[in-house]
């Protein structure tokens, strides 16, 4: 499929020969005057995904993708990289479970490295009633054949020598781990199914910017952009932090708010540990990048915002929260703190659906889990956009749920986003 | 008679700590009492205290005293003020009422609260490390009362000295408020 | 031979010498210097090795920037990685490591990757190790990650303490060089209140490291003067070796105070603290960042930035070698020349790629103009350079300078977009700075001295006026004008030779090239392609090098090509520094309930619920696993009287003329009627009708109600309530305060504690079940007087009353009580038999409550009002909580009473599926929330949620917990499995 | 963050919780029409999300504990305007 197949041997053969052979990723693309079968506003993860296998599974390639900045730069270039599938209710779990085995296969069906690795991932149980928790959502996961491993003290202890397991306030009682949870260099997925979609004749347009959408008589024909109008048979947004926005444009309101979560890296250290671990009690979470950052983050900061920066509060609370549980990384310099901004839906649950106008498709309310969904996302909407139906394993995830009462919360903290 | 005696305990046991130029001291001698305002009785409240204590409601975060000072009277919210005043029996509440003779809800708060003095010439000083409000002398006046959060921790800052401060947080939390106004002498003295 | 490269002079104390190690050397410096200047003071110029080559790198700068010279200081659990020597301030017993290599430093083992390096540039990873699939994170990335990663964590506990603390200011300057001492004295002398900050432990700036006179005397000998000026001003507070990190929302400041170098001396200090400085306004006079050029190995030790050479000579008396060279594209680099050869130190030549006439005449130094140095040599150390012309000139250190950056990072923390100035060949601050915040002096591009001096002046008073106080009265400080020229230069055509341009993450103008030649156009893209400007300078010193290199591939114009985003931290910032005091114990406050001291001579075991330490089984001598304790607890509170402290449950006081009515609105059931003296159990939902939380209300007067919530709900449903009375319903007459802390309130439970009661309760109040029947509430006295409240309510199922006195007595009460109760054989009990009794009676708790069930899951449906609005009425009516197979709250109980007890688990977690049926999502038919041992049933009980569960009584499923392997037979049935017609309650 | 408490002064906005839109004041009151199902739906779930000055519920918990309303810009974070909660649904109409 690649005009240029990525291995070894290319990658020896052009250092000899000075690097001349290298092509552009992915072909940077102008709006053909004629339109497209599908547009899809957003040149993120998920829109590049849904635009790879529309092509892929589908063979639906007269697409565009239109990216108001540059692709890659919204939430899959700025989230901290992991991806898992330990999710707890039946309207999600499937769907996670669908995207880990995405993952599982993605570099070979990309040929591109996106440094997919299965490290593993482990939440902390520090109490009884989480522990009960924690093995209702084992046992979820169990049944969905996303395996799990229920850890004892003492072998977290071994496995992890530099956690504080007799904290006082969080002594750590055991460890429930998905060993197929991980980590994925997050630019390169953009890069990667961008390249693929590329390749199989998809349009990536950059610096296109969608200001409004032609609707008439309830159907959506096209769009509006920074470079020009764009005819199109469907137009499927898909554009996360921005979904309010973007929206509006079509005159539809949506059961989401915009919040910005914070994420941190520390200088750069030697290996200090291989997995990803999760601190549920203290809101901290951490895993250690390839290139020797402590890569962590928390709660979101809990306020409606587009700015892509949050406040010291929260950059407080999760470093308490690395303290508690390995106060090794008090040593650590944090080099580096940004924010994206998350598509907080009312129950914590996303959306991939029709609209109330024809023709326009919605594919949004990530919250902080968009990352870890982006191969399922994109192969699910891909399958509504082609089929009209609704993929089995996102057949939950329907915009008029709560006005049916049919919610997937999984925290149990009600229609308030930013407790999700 | 009873068969049995009930004994009363201060939340902190009158503790006292004496640094240089620091002192954290336990208030033991004083009851408070929550005012509510009914809306449509604020007038007559208004001149019911000022007949019976020539008190005067006090403005947001400030306080007011009696015409004998046994009376503070704190303005934390807009629809009650925190009687702070001197008295060390059960019933503060009738206490109270009986001398404000005034229209309000009265609850009694004396048990719901450790107070400690911190004061001398560091005591802005160590406070700083703690205290997310501005405390420089022209800001916070004697008198000025306010109701914020240190070290995680809900607590009323009552200025009433020029080097003196009463803080209140729940009682339940009082031994987390000594530990943490110690650590701050600790780090700065 | 001890610091071979000290010169005279210099702002260091030559009488304090300061002895410390590098790589275990003993070697000497004196106080004054940082761990840089005395490294080189001893001639030690290859101090660490890139991140990907291994290449061999000295120090290149003299400030935070430094992309080299980063080392592991200290050791044990003290070590601390990835520190810059350039800011490090000596002190005696220092110990520093270089990082990122195997073996000794000079003959790093890692260093043959440099050898590989045509085949390991931009982005290599993306498109190899593919293959075999099982081998990336088998075989390539963990080869990867271990040779990647700079200094080593101590995997140990930091043992330093950090600190917060909270400063306000009206006007915070940020940098204490010439623009902002001069902001700071006129700013002062207007009466503003004045914060001045600067990361350098010796304020000053850049005029501690020139030769400029100001007012007629040394820069550095004004700026002592200044600081000691405002140091004598009760409205300035001075914060030397303070860096603002961040820039945050409303004039907000993140500023982090060092005091590694006073907590040598008395180490119970805390090492750093982390200040939030609230000011009105603030002045960024952060000065200016040199670069470099790229050009053929560009990267040897040996080749520092013009400025840092500058520094090094007149700040700290140190040469950095003995035959040196300066290669600039500006006038700046030639005052480096003039300088060292004033201090007699040999300039073999001026450099400079300008074709103009040389800026000045340097004695017994070779000019060059219009000529770059293209080529070096010289593994560990410079030996010599190659330049355009084809000259080769031995030298052993060679200054360079591209030209100075503006310092504009913090005027981007709230996404200002720097715009580009071709004057001075950098990017300027744009109009976009955070609120409040003006630029001066270099950070806005004003490169003249005189100017920048001028400028701070002008702007610490003008800012003073703007906040109301007078204008100052002070002349500005006055030193000659030199000028700024200067002509882009981003790189020189270098062959074979890689250019560096990020010296820390190895990128060339190469990479860059390759980055943009497949397709990463984008300064974003280029960057994460790259990583240049990744590393732990982020591209202080190489990011405005890189994008004048990508600007020229491209042909397009430096502000097209724009810059990454600068984010805070400015410079790194420890994560324990973050965290400040909150750490084990101290992560949160602790609260003790009123019997703690009494528990705890007890010998109790405590849990901790929220904040609260509670009491959780209290262990009598012989008892070896908690279970025994937990049994007798709960069958001796079922077969005579047990008493647990209930304070930490929520209690409002609810006071005003509509009370009944707000309670009306706020649970399912109704409350108008309740009469005085009733308690009532009450269901509160949120809007989207699940349940939210439940407890108890008491009418103690007409007008006077009392609120029970749960521990864990006690603050959420406290806001609540506010919410629906001054948001939703504002003209109640309501008045709710918390007494939760006022009331010391204990459960006393089991057959015999209206006897055990009765001997405290002072005789006048009657409790007798006649007097006081079941859900009695009364305001009472005990034990001669004290006022006290008397519910008659019960969890655990048996005659049970909650008694609460001021909190003052609580303690007391309870030793009160234990002494009463002797003759019945009283036991305490812990939230372990609270949680026993309460499955036992099918009570929903925090389990049952977890905000994805409804009333009528939890079989609660009968209570709910269809006569009244209320939270979450309408919406609980919606078809999907409506239907019957929606999972309902129901009790199971194993078929084989044996089952689970010898696995020590019980069926909490476990998920039910039908007899015969496969463990998969579509089969699952709910889950147990709850289960204990019920002692008085003898066997695993549990509570849980199963489709159309309050329509299968008496049907058998299995609970299914693989997670921990098992698998057992269950019956539905009535979650109240003891007492089921609670007759035990109203005896 | 720094709000600007119109009885206590600017205070941090760590002392305060966050709820959202102040949507949520307009609980619809016509509980016993079959229709309001679903104006309780949009009025519980559905939000404008506005880019640019949003009003906002905010709690002064560590305070005086009063509801705020506070006008912020969700783009920039400037704060223009804020009141008492208690005043705005009083203008809005609602009382008992």
């Amino acid at each position: 499929m690649s005009k240029t197949r990525y291995s070894a041997f290319k990658v020896v053969k052009e250092a000899l020969t000075g690097h001349k052979g290298w092509e552009p990723t992915w072909r940077d693309a102008e709006p053909k005057a004629d339109g497209y079968d599908v547009i899809i506003v957003g040149g993120g993860g998920h829109g590049l995904s849904t635009a790879y296998y529309l092509a892929k599974n589908h063979g639906i390639t007269n697409v565009a993708v239109l990216e108001k900045g540059w692709i890659g730069g919204g939430n899959v270039g700025r989230n901290t990289t992991i991806i898992r599938s330990n999710y707890l209710l039946p309207g999600n779990e499937p769907f996670y479970e669908l995207s880990m085995q995405l993952w599982e296969n993605l570099e070979q069906d990309l040929n591109y490295n996106a440094m997919v690795s299965q490290r593993g991932i482990m939440n902390l149980i520090h109490s009884d009633a989480q522990r009960d928790a924690f093995i209702r959502r084992g046992n979820a996961m169990l049944f969905a054949d996303a395996g799990c491993e229920y850890i004892e003290a003492k072998e977290v202890k071994e496995r992890y020598p530099f956690l504080d397991m007799d904290n006082p306030r969080f002594p750590i009682k055991a460890a429930l781990a998905q060993p197929r949870g991980g980590t994925v260099r997050h630019d390169a997925v953009a890069w990667g199914y961008a390249r693929g979609a590329s390749d199989l004749g998809v349009d990536i347009i950059q610096n296109c910017e969608v200001t409004g959408f032609n609707i008439e008589n309830g159907k959506c024909l096209g769009v509006q952009t920074s470079k020009g109008e764009i005819k199109a048979g469907r137009v499927a947004v898909c554009v996360a932090g921005s979904s309010g926005r973007v929206m509006a444009k079509a005159g539809i309101k949506l059961p989401i708010e915009s919040h910005v979560l914070q994420a941190f890296v520390t200088e750069g250290l030697k290996p200090v540990m291989d997995n990803v671990i999760t601190f549920g009690a203290g809101h901290f979470y951490c895993s250690q990048s390839d290139k020797g950052g402590l890569v962590f983050g928390g709660d979101i900061d809990g306020y409606n915002t587009y700015a892509q920066r949050g406040n010291l509060p929260v950059v407080e609370d999760v470093c308490s929260g690395g303290m508690a549980i390995m106060p090794s990384i008090g040593r650590a310099r944090l080099l580096r703190m940004w924010g994206g901004i998350m598509d907080m839906s009312m129950d914590g649950s996303p959306f991939i659906d029709s609209t109330e106008v024809e023709e326009l498709f919605f594919n949004g309310g990530w919250c902080y889990g968009g990352f870890k969904a982006t191969p399922a996302s994109g192969y699910c909407y891909a399958h509504l956009l082609a089929t009209n139906h609704s993929h089995e394993v996102a057949s939950a995830y329907k915009l008029d749920r709560f006005r049916r009462g049919a919610i997937i919360d999984e925290k149990g903290v009600g229609a308030q986003p930013n407790l999700h | 008679m009873s068969d049995y005696e009930l004994l009363a305990e201060s939340p902190l046991g009158g503790v006292e700590i004496e640094l240089d130029g620091f002192t954290i001291t336990e208030v033991t001698d004083k009851s408070l009492v929550m005012v509510a305002l009914p809306r449509d009785k604020f007038s007559d409240i208004e001149s019911s205290i000022n007949k019976s204590c020539g008190l005067k409601l006090p403005e947001m975060q400030n306080s007011t005293n009696s015409k004998d000072s046994s009376i503070t009277l704190w303005r934390l919210q807009k629809n009650q003020v925190l009687a702070y005043f001197s008295y060390e029996g059960d019933d503060a509440e009738s206490h109270l009422s009986e001398r404000l003779s005034a229209p309000a809800y009265y609850t009694d708060q004396s048990d719901t609260w450790a107070m400690i003095r911190v004061s001398g010439n560091r005591s802005r000083d160590v406070l700083e490390r703690i205290c997310p409000i501005d405390l420089s002398p022209e800001v916070f006046s004697v008198g000025n009362v306010s109701r914020t959060v240190m070290e995680h921790i809900g607590t009323v800052i009552y200025r009433d000295g020029d080097d003196s401060y009463v803080l209140l947080t729940m009682r339940s939390f009082g031994r987390s408020m000594l530990h943490a106004i110690e650590v701050s002498a600790d780090n700065v003295l | 031979m001890s610091q071979i490269n000290r010169k005279d002079g210099g702002l260091i104390n030559k009488d304090k010498t300061i002895t410390f190690t590098f790589n275990g050397h003993i070697l000497r410096g004196y106080e004054g210097d940082t761990l840089a200047s005395a490294l080189l003071a001893n001639d030690k110029h290859l101090v660490g090795r890139s991140f990907k080559y291994h290449r061999p790198r000295g120090i290149v700068t003299v400030g935070s920037e430094e992309p080299n010279a980063i080392m592991e200081i200290g050791s044990g659990a003290y070590k601390e990685p990835n520190t810059r020597a350039t800011v490090t301030q000596l002190y005696n017993g220092l110990e520093a490591n270089s990082q990122n290599h195997r073996g000794p430093l000079g003959f790093d083992l890692m260093a043959i990757t440099d050898f590989f390096s045509p085949m390991l540039g931009a982005g290599f990873y993306y498109k190899t190790f593919m293959w075999p699939k099982a081998f990336w994170e088998k075989i390539y990335e963990p080869a990867i990650r271990n040779s990647a990663g700079l200094g080593t964590l101590a995997k140990q506990p930091d043992p330093d303490t950090y600190d917060k603390g909270f400063r306000y200011c009206d006007i915070l300057i940020i940098g204490a060089g010439a623009s902002g001492l001069s902001a700071a004295l006129t700013a002062a002398s207007s009466g503003a209140k004045v914060i001045l900050a600067d990361e350098d432990f010796l304020m000053g700036g850049r005029l501690n490291s020139e030769t400029a006179k100001i007012d007629g005397i040394s820069g550095s000998e004004w700026a002592k003067n200044a600081v000691d000026k405002l140091s004598a001003m009760d409205n300035v507070t001075l914060m030397a070796d303070t860096t603002i990190f961040g820039v945050y929302d409303h004039g907000i400041y993140g500023a982090l105070e060092n005091r590694s170098s006073e907590s040598r001396e008395d180490s119970k200090k805390p090492r750093q603290v982390n200040w939030r400085i609230y000011a009105k306004r603030s002045i960024l006079c952060a000065g200016a960042i040199e670069r470099s050029i790229a050009f053929g190995n560009n990267d040897r030790p040996g080749i520092m930035l013009a400025g840092a050479v500058r520094s090094y000579m007149n700040r700290f008396a140190v040469a950095t070698g003995q035959k040196v060279t300066v290669y600039t594209n500006n006038d700046d680099g030639w005052q480096t020349a003039k300088d060292l050869r004033a201090k007699g130190v040999k300039v073999v030549a001026v450099i400079d790629s300008r074709s103009i006439s040389p800026v000045m005449g340097i004695q017994g130094a070779e000019i060059f103009m219009g000529t770059d140095v293209i080529d070096t040599k010289g593994r560990r150390r410079l030996k010599s350079i190659k330049l355009s012309n084809g000259r080769t000139i031995d030298t052993d250190s060679l200054a360079v300078s591209g030209g100075w950056n503006p310092n504009l990072h913090l005027t981007c923390h709230h996404r200002g977009i720097p715009k580009w100035n071709e004057d001075i060949a950098s990017f300027v601050p744009d109009d976009k700075a955070p609120p409040g915040m003006s630029v001066a002096g270099r950070a806005k591009g004003t490169m003249v001295l005189n100017d920048a001096i001028k400028e701070g002046h002008d702007l610490g008073s003008s800012v003073a006026q703007d906040l109301g106080y007078k204008a100052s009265d002070l002349e500005p400080a006055t030193t000659p004008s030199v000028a700024y020229n200067i002509v882009a230069n981003w790189g020189v055509p270098s062959g074979k030779n890689r250019a560096w341009v990020d010296f820390q993450n190895d990128v060339t103008a190469k990479d860059v090239k390759l980055a943009n030649q497949e397709g990463f156009k984008s300064v974003e893209h280029v960057k994460r392609y790259t990583t240049l400007g990744m590393a732990t300078d982020q591209g202080k010193t190489a990011n405005v090098l890189g994008i004048g290199i990508m600007a020229e591939n491209m042909g397009q114009t430096m502000e097209e090509t724009g810059t990454t985003i600068f984010r805070p931290p400015y410079s790194p910032v420890a994560v324990g520094a973050f965290a400040g005091r909150r750490r084990g114990m101290e992560f949160y406050p602790t609260r003790y309930t009123p019997s703690h001291k009494w528990s705890e001579e007890q010998g109790a075991v405590f849990v901790e619920v929220g904040m609260w330490y509670r009491s959780q089984w209290f262990p009598q001598p012989g008892e070896t696993h908690w279970r025994q304790s937990v049994d007798r607890e709960v069958i001796q509170t079922r077969s005579s009287v047990g008493i647990c402290d209930v304070t930490t449950l929520g209690k409002i006081d609810i006071k005003g003329s509509d009370v009944s009515e707000f309670l009306n609105k706020v649970y399912v059931n109704a409350f108008a009627k309740l009469p005085v003296g009733k308690t009532r159990y009450g269901l509160m939902l949120r809007e989207d009708g699940m349940a939210m939380d439940d407890g108890t209300t008491a009418r103690l007067a007409e007008d006077h109600f009392v609120m029970t919530t749960t521990t864990a709900n006690a603050v959420s449903v406290y806001r609540h309530l506010q919410f629906c009375h001054q948001v939703l319903w504002p003209d109640l007459d309501v008045h709710m305060i918390s007494v939760t802390e006022q009331y010391a309130q204990y459960a006393v439970a089991g057959p015999n504690s209206r006897k055990l009661l009765e001997k405290i309760v002072d005789p006048e109040h009657d409790i007798s079940n006649e007097g006081f029947p079941f859900m009695a509430a009364a305001e009472i006295s005990v034990c001669g007087g004290v006022p006290a409240r008397l519910f008659r309510i019960s969890f655990s199922g048996e005659l049970a009353y909650e008694i609460a006195v001021p909190t003052r007595y609580g303690d007391s009460l309870m030793r009160v009580m234990m002494e009463a109760g002797k003759e019945f054989n009283v036991v305490p009990y812990g939230t372990e038999a609270l949680g026993v009794m309460r499955i036992e009676k099918g009570h929903a708790a925090g389990p049952e409550l977890n905000g994805q069930t409804s009333a009528y899951d939890l079989g609660m449906g009968g209570m709910v009002s269809g006569k009244k609005d209320f939270i979450g009425y309408k919406l609980g009516l919606r078809e999907e909580l409506q239907r019957s197979d929606r999972m309902q709250m129901v009790g199971f109980k194993p078929v084989n009473k044996g089952d689970l007890v010898d696995k020590g688990h019980s069926m909490a977690g476990a998920h039910l599926l039908g007899l015969r049926d496969e463990p998969t999502t579509e089969n699952d038919q709910g889950w147990i929330s709850s289960s204990i041992y019920s002692p008085m049933l003898g066997c695993y009980i549990g509570l849980g949620f199963i489709k159309d569960g309050l329509n299968r009584k008496g049907e058998f499923v299995r609970a299914v917990d693989l997670v921990r392997g098992s698998d057992i037979e269950v019956e539905i049935c009535s979650p109240h499995f003891y007492d089921p017609e609670g007759g035990r309650l109203r005896e | 963050m720094i709000i600007n408490h119109p009885l206590l002064g600017p205070r941090d906005s760590e002392e305060f919780v966050y709820l959202g839109s102040t949507d949520l004041i307009n609980r619809p009151t016509n509980w016993e029409d079959e229709a309001s199902a679903e104006d309780f739906y949009q009025y519980q779930y559905i939000r404008e999300n506005v880019a640019g000055d949003h009003k906002e519920l905010w709690y002064h918990e560590q305070g005086d504990q009063s509801w705020l309303v506070v006008t912020r810009n969700t783009l920039t974070h400037e704060i223009t305007n804020v009141e008492l909660a208690q005043d705005v649904s009083r203008a809005m109409g609602r009382g008992k």
